[in-house]
């Protein structure tokens, strides 16, 4: 058997891929670089992200493939949806990174969690190109796998049992998706995605019966990676147990990997046109409800963010409830924005973190007065807030929620759409409490220090960021096509 | 010739094993063990189908020789960190409530 | 915009943008904006204002009615334009001069003007007289739209117009709750009674496809067959309206307590404006009035009880000013009576002339019983007893005006009521029910006006009752009767004997302030244009009946039945005959000290009506508007429980995330059942 | 009842009790021992179904190292030998464990035994050398990549072993 | 021209986010800077406003295109008066606000929400875009919010805090479901153009549901009876400002939301729904009118005359005719000044009471602040229907639309909710004269009236303020043509595209 090969093409994974075996390979010929390993990481990151960017661009063929078998069809193929959520995974994975790199960590620990991160990133960018459950499958675990010890690596008691949670439950979702992949197998015969045995399958009555199988048991798998209720019991033992950039890779890259994994799913049962996924949107509205619910009394910052996560899980998938042309595109466009303004939060908390000390910044009382203790921090962390409620002045935010709607008033959903309406307005009241004690009294802290250059600059960065996509939201919702 | 009724049944109670274990189980190791056994079932699943079908390019038995693998390297880690969580807190308890810092 | 006016000398028509018509409304108005405007505190400067704005409102009036006599006026000229409310109606906003109409403004204007000056110096020292001269205006120009409205919707804001100025009259004095209670009153009556107007105004409007009136009745008129429901339905609002702003029963309570504001104030109230804007209105409308003789039934009815009943009441007032408001409410009903029983297809007149001649003599009444007011200190019996005996001045003014109100020939008043009461007889004998009704209310009228004005006249002039009055401390206009009961009033009032000498002698006498120890003070007068005006007014109501003979009014005169003249003068004059041997003897010359006094003391309170006002309106509105406080409390608690809801939920969520791996799991599994369970019922 | 279907229901029992008695013993060592049992009867099952090269694999890699690795972890983590009842979770939770694993597996053998019939059905296993082509030919993409995870895992399995776990007022990573 | 259209909207929202922004960053802007930069941003934007009603430019430029999203800027009739409205509000707003500028935070931040608000209000009436429209109706949200939240009343923190969380929590909830039957609309006709959108209605079957979405969405803004209970808590606490731009911006978005969302594109669904919102707005009308008869607090009690007042507005657009369109956006407008007038007359009692509890005696406001009481009275008697005033034309015209309503409605549900209504201007008349009965005439009895006390009464800005909308209040009563000529050509083709 024969495959073609375009290896630009295969970049955004083999980059990362490649780069978590140089880390290793440089740390064994001279140990103890410590920051260095984290830069090498990002530059590697930001270079594969470079990769993705003819895709992304609007002349760029719909979709590319690469390792096509003989009768034409592709192991690997990146449309311009799939493009967005590779450059957004790359990205968002540098800016872990980035924030990462000012910790000090034991110096030969660091190599490893920058490997892990790579290897992490590269199955997150693998995923999405999947077009086969064999490749599916893999890249999905090299997703998932190095996520668990990025958490245990923080080497607390917290982040273990954290890291336990999120083992016991991947484990057994990686069980159930492999069930559901047997099961989809079973019912067309075929490893391939592609439509045309889906739509074979689907006409015979036994192997429909399967199918469905298949799909509830894919679902229910990568539901626990997208923090999907129920499925999500891990996200706030792990986001809080974990060191806060890696919160943030869970938050963001992991889910990437999860949206695109479910993606290529959707896309290959969406061919039947029917209410396939109408499971999704049950689970969407359960999760909005759960997670926003929950978030409402949580006092620990991440893992208030970690319902915040649940809740915004929730509305990624919504649009995927209706089968439309549109709702891969709408799920993408809410997951960069989502991505964006969770990196951002993120970003400040690790600041904060990292000059005040982490038990100042995993309480939310400790934000009393943000704004007027540090006004940079706190505004960008306000607008973060803001995006993720989804009302102006981040209109981004509110642009991802119009989006996110789309698909299901226009597929008419209107339980789903009321269910909707109602966690719009809890999600506010939720993210609300928080911009309160932003506004609040202050609160001081033991120490102040001054804010790590790099830190300053991500969250300038990010502050920019929702400044100017606020302002012109096609510039972040163009990366996943138009 | 083989009746497919008989792995069929043995995905099934393979799996259904495995999860009750999974569920039934306080100590990680044995949780581990019920995965082991659901993982098995679908690797059981993946190679009846890819023999009892024409599976040109062999995906099912390629499939099953990739689950083992990937079970394997989760087994890898997920010792490493149940024993990482032995060494916090003294025991591997599943049922032992999180910590905050 | 014309530049150039020109002067019809013919027909006097003027070709301007605004016509005398307009500056009949609009002068009044202005009076009121530039006192506001331009005036800070300066009573004199507003007095200025006002005098001159009335004398040239007056002016406009008296040319509209030369153009309209010479037939030179504007029929309907327009006035801010059409309002544009969509093809299923239109609204030309357009004024209607008419000769009845003329007639009336001109008479509002006279009245109106001589409010004005008779106020400034009945309010001389007030420190609101701004504000008062500026709500007369309004009141005015309100009234004049009214009047010369011809189109609903301009009614409209004049009567709603009207309400509020009555509103700011009678509460002028707020520092009194009396006036403050009264005020709310009188507006909320009205109010009440206006709330079926919009909905009939809008049934006949939109039944026409316009707010015009004459389109209104032209439309109405021909196709009254179709929509007699909606016709009697129309017309039933809009007289439930006219007997809440004419203060008919049931509504007629109000009247009397709106005597808590100034004099002047009610001498506008009941003569010219308010109460008289119903018989405009209805005279507006009387041509679909015929077309429905339901309407003119009930209006019949409410006209004669209301007319009676007053007439009763006034009898037995304790307070002449509430004598003369009851009075009011009698002869208004006497108006609106002309109108019902007016003869098929005829205009109005015969309740617009009733309407000129109360204007004129129900305005030098009320006038002079504030000048008398502040000469005795009061209005109650035990006050004014005796009081034309000492004050001269004002004697004759009163005879006149009160043999007016009598009806005695050739008075005004005789004229306009034996017009009415002529008709109804003829109607009568023809057989029309109402006319029939109409003529044994008005049969019973006569009387009883004889009755009270005979009261009121042996009163005042009561020789005996002026030497007793020692207490000179400050007296207000009137005493609540509601509150105070006329029992507790007489009891509290010295006791005199029969020739009003003080009974207990022992008691110290109270200072005498007035006369004794800076020689007589000139006796406190209106000023020479106040004077006038009063003067003026008595003339005219001793020669106005002449206007029948003019072709300003169309009445039949010619056909008098001479025999009811007389019939009536004779019953006339055997009441007066029997109530003046009724007071004989009394303290104060007063007749009705001969009535028992439970009936006083209740007449004197309106039978109670207030009470079931209070009962049958006011409780019941606030008892459901304390529900509905409650149940708003309901709603609210409700929508704030829901936070604590959620988080109990939340709370209940927590313990559900009990943070052990192994219940995650076992959620996962959950998930799994639920999610297999969904594909397996929805595939 | 061909041969095939003899051996498969031999084979298959043994799996089956064993996995059954793996899950549900009291003993620590025992469970991983029958683990031990059930997949290995299990790779006779691959047998069976004509895919000895997964069979082999099957026995290698379970058998041969992630049995031996649970028993190492379950020594390292200081197992009680004996009996013991603190393996399992509470009853009511077991109790539902087992509806639902039952339902599961009823579930999920009704659904594929209806969709794959009763007919008996040729045995397809091909040759060892074809998988192997294929798995270097068209799947190497997902091999490649499979190659990293065992790699990564390796290191990851490395590190989170030689990891000192902090106290929590160890005050030198505060900051994360 | 194009610029004006630009200018109206961002003079006041850049201005804003700069005051708010800019505020820490070294120090705080200070009061005097505060307020010259937001006279000037409203007074640009008024003057844009002004040439924008006279020009009638229009502006139409792709924006968001992954949602729709074009930058399509234009007035028409019905939008105009509107927009010129906020626009003059918000130069008032900001004037009074220099006057009385409540604590609890600095006049940076108070002055930029309240500049977001006014931005936000006009972009809201110049958008001819469904989405854009969803979006500009978000704007006020959080700079209201922090507006109540911090500015509001300083006693009572725990309420201020739940008075805005319910006025945020509610809208947001109105407004998203407002998006979901927007998205519903354009999804089916493919395109947001509010005009387009007319053009194109849905099938009748799928309007009624969409429909009843949007009126809901909707009725939480206006607000409709019984989904009001957000507006009386957040009047009461709001500053005197906000509660300005509350009543006559906020409130105005959402019956302006009606009629470009629901009345013009969804006749069937209104005609089918008509009824049901008609007896919700009337009792409103009554329910309001009826609290506030035994309402104690003032600030309460002219929230909830808001109440009733726009079940008049509501009532007035669902009879489908256009005597009752016209009316309903006559009353709208009037409300939005009468509202308005009120409350600064209300703030600034509260202000200088220390409280507004009407059962607290005290000696009447016609004596002690003549001035302030006047503007009372004119506010007041607009509010009860008064004719001369503006709240007179709209109410009549309300009840006169209702009496023969369009389309297939029942003509006698409607005429007895006509009939209904005008009981709810006796209550209206009620509560007014209550008002002035304890506050104007006061309640202390006895005595001749005392001199006024020139320091209470209103000055300065609040004069103005109180001038500038009691004289509209009268011009607008006495020459409504001028507002109804306005709005009829656009109100005449609306009635066209639905049919009656």
């Amino acid at each position: 058997m024969t495959l073609t090969y375009d290896w630009w093409l295969l970049a955004p994974v083999l980059v990362p891929g490649v780069g978590a075996l140089l880390v290793l390979v440089v740390d064994a010929i001279a140990p103890r670089l410590g920051r260095v390993h984290w830069a090498l990481t990002a530059g590697l990151l930001l270079v594969g992200a470079a990769t993705v960017i003819p895709g992304l661009l609007p002349s760029a063929d719909n979709p590319r493939r690469t390792l096509c078998l003989s009768d034409g069809s592709c192991l690997y193929a990146v449309d311009h949806v799939g493009a967005g959520l590779q450059f957004t995974a790359l990205v968002s994975a540098a800016v872990i990174v980035l924030l990462a790199l000012p910790i000090r960590v034991p110096t030969e620990r660091a190599p490893v969690q920058a490997a892990l991160l790579l290897t992490a990133t590269a199955g997150a960018s693998g995923v999405v190109a999947a077009r086969d459950l064999t490749s599916w499958l893999v890249t999905l675990e090299l997703a998932t796998v190095p996520t668990v010890a990025l958490v245990a690596l923080r080497a607390r008691r917290s982040a273990t049992d954290g890291a336990l949670s999120l083992l016991t439950t991947s484990l057994v979702s990686f069980a159930i998706t492999a069930m559901g992949a047997a099961l989809w197998f079973a019912a067309t015969g075929t490893v391939q995605l592609g439509g045309d045995a889906v739509l074979a399958a689907s006409h015979d009555a036994d192997s429909r019966r399967i199918l469905a199988l298949a799909v509830v048991f894919i679902v229910a798998g990568v539901g626990f990676k997208l923090s999907l209720v129920p499925f999500h019991a891990w996200t706030p033992e792990a986001f809080g147990g974990a060191s806060v950039p890696i919160g943030g890779f869970l938050a963001v890259t992991s889910k990437v990997a999860a949206l695109g994994a479910l993606l290529v799913i959707f896309r290959g049962v969406s061919v039947l046109g029917t209410s396939a996924l109408a499971a999704i949107g049950v689970l969407a509205a359960i999760s909005m409800t759960v997670g926003n619910v929950m978030a409402l009394r949580e006092q620990q910052a991440l893992r208030f963010l970690a319902w915040s996560t649940i809740s915004q899980a929730g509305w990624v998938v919504l649009p995927l409830a209706a089968v439309s042309s549109h709702a891969v595109r709408a799920a993408a466009g809410y997951l960069v924005v989502y991505a964006l303004a969770t990196l951002v939060a993120f970003a400040v908390v690790t600041a904060l973190a990292h000059s005040d000390g982490r038990n100042h910044a995993t309480r939310l009382a400790s934000y009393g007065g943000l704004l007027r203790r540090r006004p940079l921090l706190g505004v960008t962390l306000a607008l973060a807030l803001l995006a993720l409620m989804g009302l102006p002045p981040a209109v981004v935010g509110l642009v991802a929620k119009v989006l996110a709607l789309g698909p299901v008033a226009g597929g008419r959903l209107w339980p789903l759409a009321i269910v909707a309406a109602v966690n719009a307005m809890l999600g506010v009241a939720v993210y609300l409490r928080w911009l309160r004690i932003l506004f609040g009294a202050p609160t001081d802290p033991g120490t102040h220090d001054r804010l790590h250059p790099v830190h300053l600059a991500v969250v300038a960065i990010g502050l920019a960021a929702l400044v100017v996509t606020s302002i012109a939201p096609q510039l972040l919702l163009g990366l996943v096509g138009r | 010739m083989i009746h497919p009724v008989l792995p069929m049944l043995l995905v099934g109670i393979l799996f259904g094993v495995g999860l009750y274990g999974v569920l039934a189980r306080r100590n990680a190791v044995l949780v581990l063990i019920g995965v082991e056994l659901m993982l098995a079932a679908a690797g059981l699943l993946f190679v009846t189908v890819g023999s009892l079908t024409a599976d040109p390019l062999r995906a099912g038995q390629s499939m099953t020789v990739f689950i083992i693998t990937i079970a394997a390297a989760e087994i890898a880690v997920a010792l490493a960190v149940i024993l990482a969580v032995f060494r916090a807190r003294g025991n591997i308890d599943v049922s032992q409530r999180g910590s905050d810092d | 915009m014309p530049s150039a006016s020109r002067l019809d000398t013919q027909s006097l028509a003027l070709d301007l943008v605004l016509q005398p018509s307009h500056l009949v409304v609009l002068l009044p108005a202005a009076v009121s904006v530039l006192i506001l405007v331009l005036t800070r505190r300066s009573a004199r400067g507003a007095f200025v204002i006002a005098a001159i704005g009335g004398l040239l409102g007056l002016l406009a009036a008296a040319a509209l009615l030369a153009q309209q006599a010479r037939g030179g006026a504007v029929a309907d000229p327009r006035t801010i334009g059409e309002l544009k409310v969509g093809p299923a109606l239109a609204v030309p906003l357009r004024l209607q001069v008419d000769r009845l109409m003329v007639l009336v403004a001109v008479a509002v204007a006279l009245v109106s003007l001589v409010v004005q000056v008779f106020a400034r110096w009945y309010l001389y020292s007030d420190p609101r007289y701004r504000q008062f001269a500026a709500t007369v205006g309004l009141f005015t120009a309100a009234m004049q739209l009214v009047v010369l409205s011809g189109d609903v919707l301009l009614i409209l804001v004049g009567w709603e117009l009207m309400g509020w100025c009555s509103y700011l009259l009678i509460g002028h004095e707020s520092e009194r709750a009396k006036a403050r209670r009264a005020s709310y009153k009188a507006f909320l009556v009205t109010r009440i009674a206006d709330a079926p107007f919009a909905i009939g105004l809008a049934v006949l409007a939109l039944g026409a496809r316009s707010t015009s009136i004459p389109q209104i009745v032209q439309h109405w008129q021909s196709a009254a067959a179709d929509h007699g429901t909606a016709l009697t339905a129309a017309l039933l609002c809009v007289i439930c309206a006219v007997a809440g702003k004419s203060a008919q029963v049931p509504f007629q309570d109000w009247l009397p307590d709106a005597m808590e504001g100034p004099t002047p104030a009610s001498a506008l109230i009941h003569a010219a404006t308010m109460v008289a804007a119903g018989t405009v209105v209805l005279a507006k409308l009387v041509a679909l009035l015929e077309l429905s003789g339901t309407a003119r039934v009930v209006l019949t009815i409410v006209a004669s009880v209301s007319m009676v009943g007053a007439a009763v009441l006034a009898f037995c007032q304790h307070d002449l000013k509430r004598l003369l408001a009851w009075s009011t409410v009698s002869q208004v009903g006497l108006m609106l009576l002309g109108l019902a029983v007016l003869p098929v297809r005829e205009p109005a007149d015969l309740g617009i002339s009733h309407l000129l001649s109360h204007a004129m003599f129900k305005a030098l009444l009320f006038l002079l019983i504030g000048w008398l007011s502040v000469l005795v200190g009061g209005t109650i019996v035990e006050r004014q007893s005796g009081a034309l005996s000492k004050h001269l001045a004002v004697r004759w003014l009163v005879g006149i005006g009160l043999l007016a109100l009598a009806g005695v020939p050739p008075l005004v008043g005789f004229v306009s009521k034996d017009l009415i009461v002529d008709e109804a007889a003829r109607r009568g004998v023809d057989g029309d029910v109402s006319a029939r009704i109409a003529f044994v209310a008005l049969v019973c009228v006569v009387a009883l006006t004889a009755a009270y004005t005979t009261r009121m006249w042996l009163i005042l002039v009561h020789r005996t009752g002026r030497q007793r009055v020692v207490v000179r401390e400050a007296v207000e206009d009137s005493y609540d009767i509601r509150d105070v009961g006329i029992v507790e009033m007489l009891a509290g009032s010295p006791q005199v004997d029969v020739h009003g000498r003080p009974l207990r002698r022992d008691e110290p006498m109270p200072p005498v302030v007035d006369d004794d120890d800076d020689g007589p003070l000139p006796e406190p007068q209106p000023g020479a244009g106040a004077r006038t005006g009063l003067q003026l007014l008595a003339i005219l109501s001793i020669v106005g009946g002449a206007l029948i003979f003019s072709p300003m009014l169309e009445v039949d005169w010619e056909n008098a039945n001479l025999w009811l003249i007389g019939a009536s003068l004779v019953l006339m004059a055997a009441v007066a005959l029997l109530v003046r041997l009724m007071s004989i003897g009394t303290v104060y010359g007063d007749a009705a000290a001969r009535l028992p006094l439970p009936l006083r003391s209740s007449a004197s309170r309106g039978f109670d009506v207030d009470a079931g006002y209070v009962g049958l309106v006011a409780r019941p509105v606030v008892a459901l508007a304390r529900g509905v406080a409650r149940l708003e409390g309901g709603l609210d608690r409700g929508v704030q429980a829901l936070p604590a809801l959620v988080t109990r939920v939340a709370g209940a969520g927590f313990r559900l995330h009990t943070r052990r791996p192994t219940s995650g799991l076992v959620a996962v599994a959950l998930g799994v059942v639920l999610v297999g369970l969904m594909g397996v019922i929805w595939w | 009842m061909t041969t095939y279907d003899v051996l498969f229901t031999l084979a298959g029992a043994i799996s089956t009790g064993a996995a059954v008695l793996a899950v549900s013993t009291k003993h620590l060592v025992h469970s991983a021992l029958w683990l031990v049992v059930a997949l290995a009867s299990l790779s006779g099952c691959y047998l069976v179904l004509g895919a000895e090269f997964v069979a082999l694999v099957q026995l290698l890699v379970y058998v041969g190292a992630i049995v031996v690795l649970v028993l190492f972890a379950l020594m390292l983590t200081r197992a009680p030998i004996g009996r013991s009842r603190d393996h399992d979770t509470p009853l009511p939770q077991r109790a539902a464990a087992l509806v639902v694993g039952a339902a599961t597996a009823a579930l999920l053998s009704a659904v594929l035994i209806s969709a794959f019939g009763n007919d008996a059905i040729t045995v397809r296993g091909g040759s060892t050398h074809v998988l192997a082509s294929q798995i270097f030919g068209t799947w190497v993409w997902p091999f490649e990549l499979l190659s990293a995870l065992l790699l990564i895992a390796l290191v990851a399995a490395l590190a989170l072993s030689r990891m000192p776990i902090g106290r929590r007022d160890d005050s030198e990573a505060d900051a994360r | 021209m194009v610029a004006a259209l630009l200018a109206a909207p961002l003079a006041p929202i850049v201005a804003g986010l700069a005051l708010v922004a800019g505020d820490r960053v070294p120090r705080a802007v200070s009061r005097h800077t505060a307020y010259a930069v937001s006279l000037a941003a409203t007074l640009i934007s008024l003057l844009a406003a002004a040439l924008i009603a006279y020009d009638r430019p229009s502006l139409n430029r792709p924006w968001v295109p992954e949602v729709g999203m074009r930058l399509h800027l234009a007035v028409d009739g019905i939008s105009v008066p509107l927009l010129l409205m906020t626009a003059a509000v918000g130069v008032l707003v900001v004037i009074h606000a220099r006057h009385e500028q409540p604590g609890g935070g600095t006049p940076g931040t108070f002055f930029g929400c309240l500049l977001l608000v006014i931005g936000g209000g006009i972009a809201t009436f110049l958008v001819q875009d469904a989405i854009s429209f969803f979006l500009a109706f978000e704007v006020v949200l959080v700079p209201m919010w922090v507006l109540i939240n911090r500015f509001g009343d300083p006693k009572d923190a725990s309420e201020r805090a739940r008075a805005a969380a319910t006025f945020v929590l509610y809208t947001v909830l109105g407004s998203t479901l407002m998006l979901v039957g927007i998205l519903t609309m354009v999804f089916a006709s493919g395109t947001a153009d509010l005009a387009t959108l007319a053009r194109h209605p849905l099938p009748a079957g799928q309007q009624t549901v969409v429909a009843a979405i949007l009126l809901i969405g909707l009725a939480i803004k206006v607000p409709i009876w019984p989904l009001h209970s957000w507006l009386p808590r957040a009047h009461t606490i709001a500053p005197t400002a906000g509660s300005m731009l509350l009543a006559a911006v906020l409130l105005k978005m959402g019956t302006y939301g009606i009629v470009r969302l629901v009345i013009a594109p969804l006749p069937a669904g209104v005609e089918r729904l008509a009824p049901y919102v008609a007896t919700c707005a009337v009792i409103g009308i009554v329910w309001g009118g009826l609290v506030c008869l035994v309402e104690r607090s003032l600030k309460r009690l002219i929230a909830w005359s808001s109440v009733a007042h726009m079940g008049f507005v509501v009532l007035g657009l669902m009879s489908g005719t256009a005597i009752g369109l016209q009316a309903a956006l006559f009353a709208n407008i009037a409300h939005g000044v009468v509202s308005a007038l009120l409350f600064a007359v209300v703030g600034g009692l509260k202000h200088r009471w220390g409280g507004d509890d009407l059962s607290v005696a005290r000696r009447a406001l016609r004596d002690v602040s003549p001035r302030l009481s006047l503007a009372l009275v004119i506010g007041l008697a607009a509010s009860l229907g008064l004719p001369g005033l503006a709240g007179f034309w709209g109410e009549v015209l309300a009840i006169f639309g209702a009496w023969n309503p369009g389309g297939d409605r029942s003509t006698g549900w409607f005429r007895l909710l006509a009939a209904v209504a005008a009981v709810g201007a006796v209550l209206a008349a009620a509560y007014a004269l209550r008002v002035l009965r304890i506050v104007w005439m006061g309640d202390a009895d006895g005595g001749r009236p005392l001199p006024p006390s020139p320091e209470s009464d209103a000055r300065g800005g609040e004069l103005v303020v109180v001038t500038v909308l009691g004289a509209a209040t009268v011009v607008l009563g006495v020459l409504p043509i001028i507002l109804l000529n306005t709005t009829s050509g656009a109100v005449d083709h609306l009635m066209a595209v639905v049919g009656r």
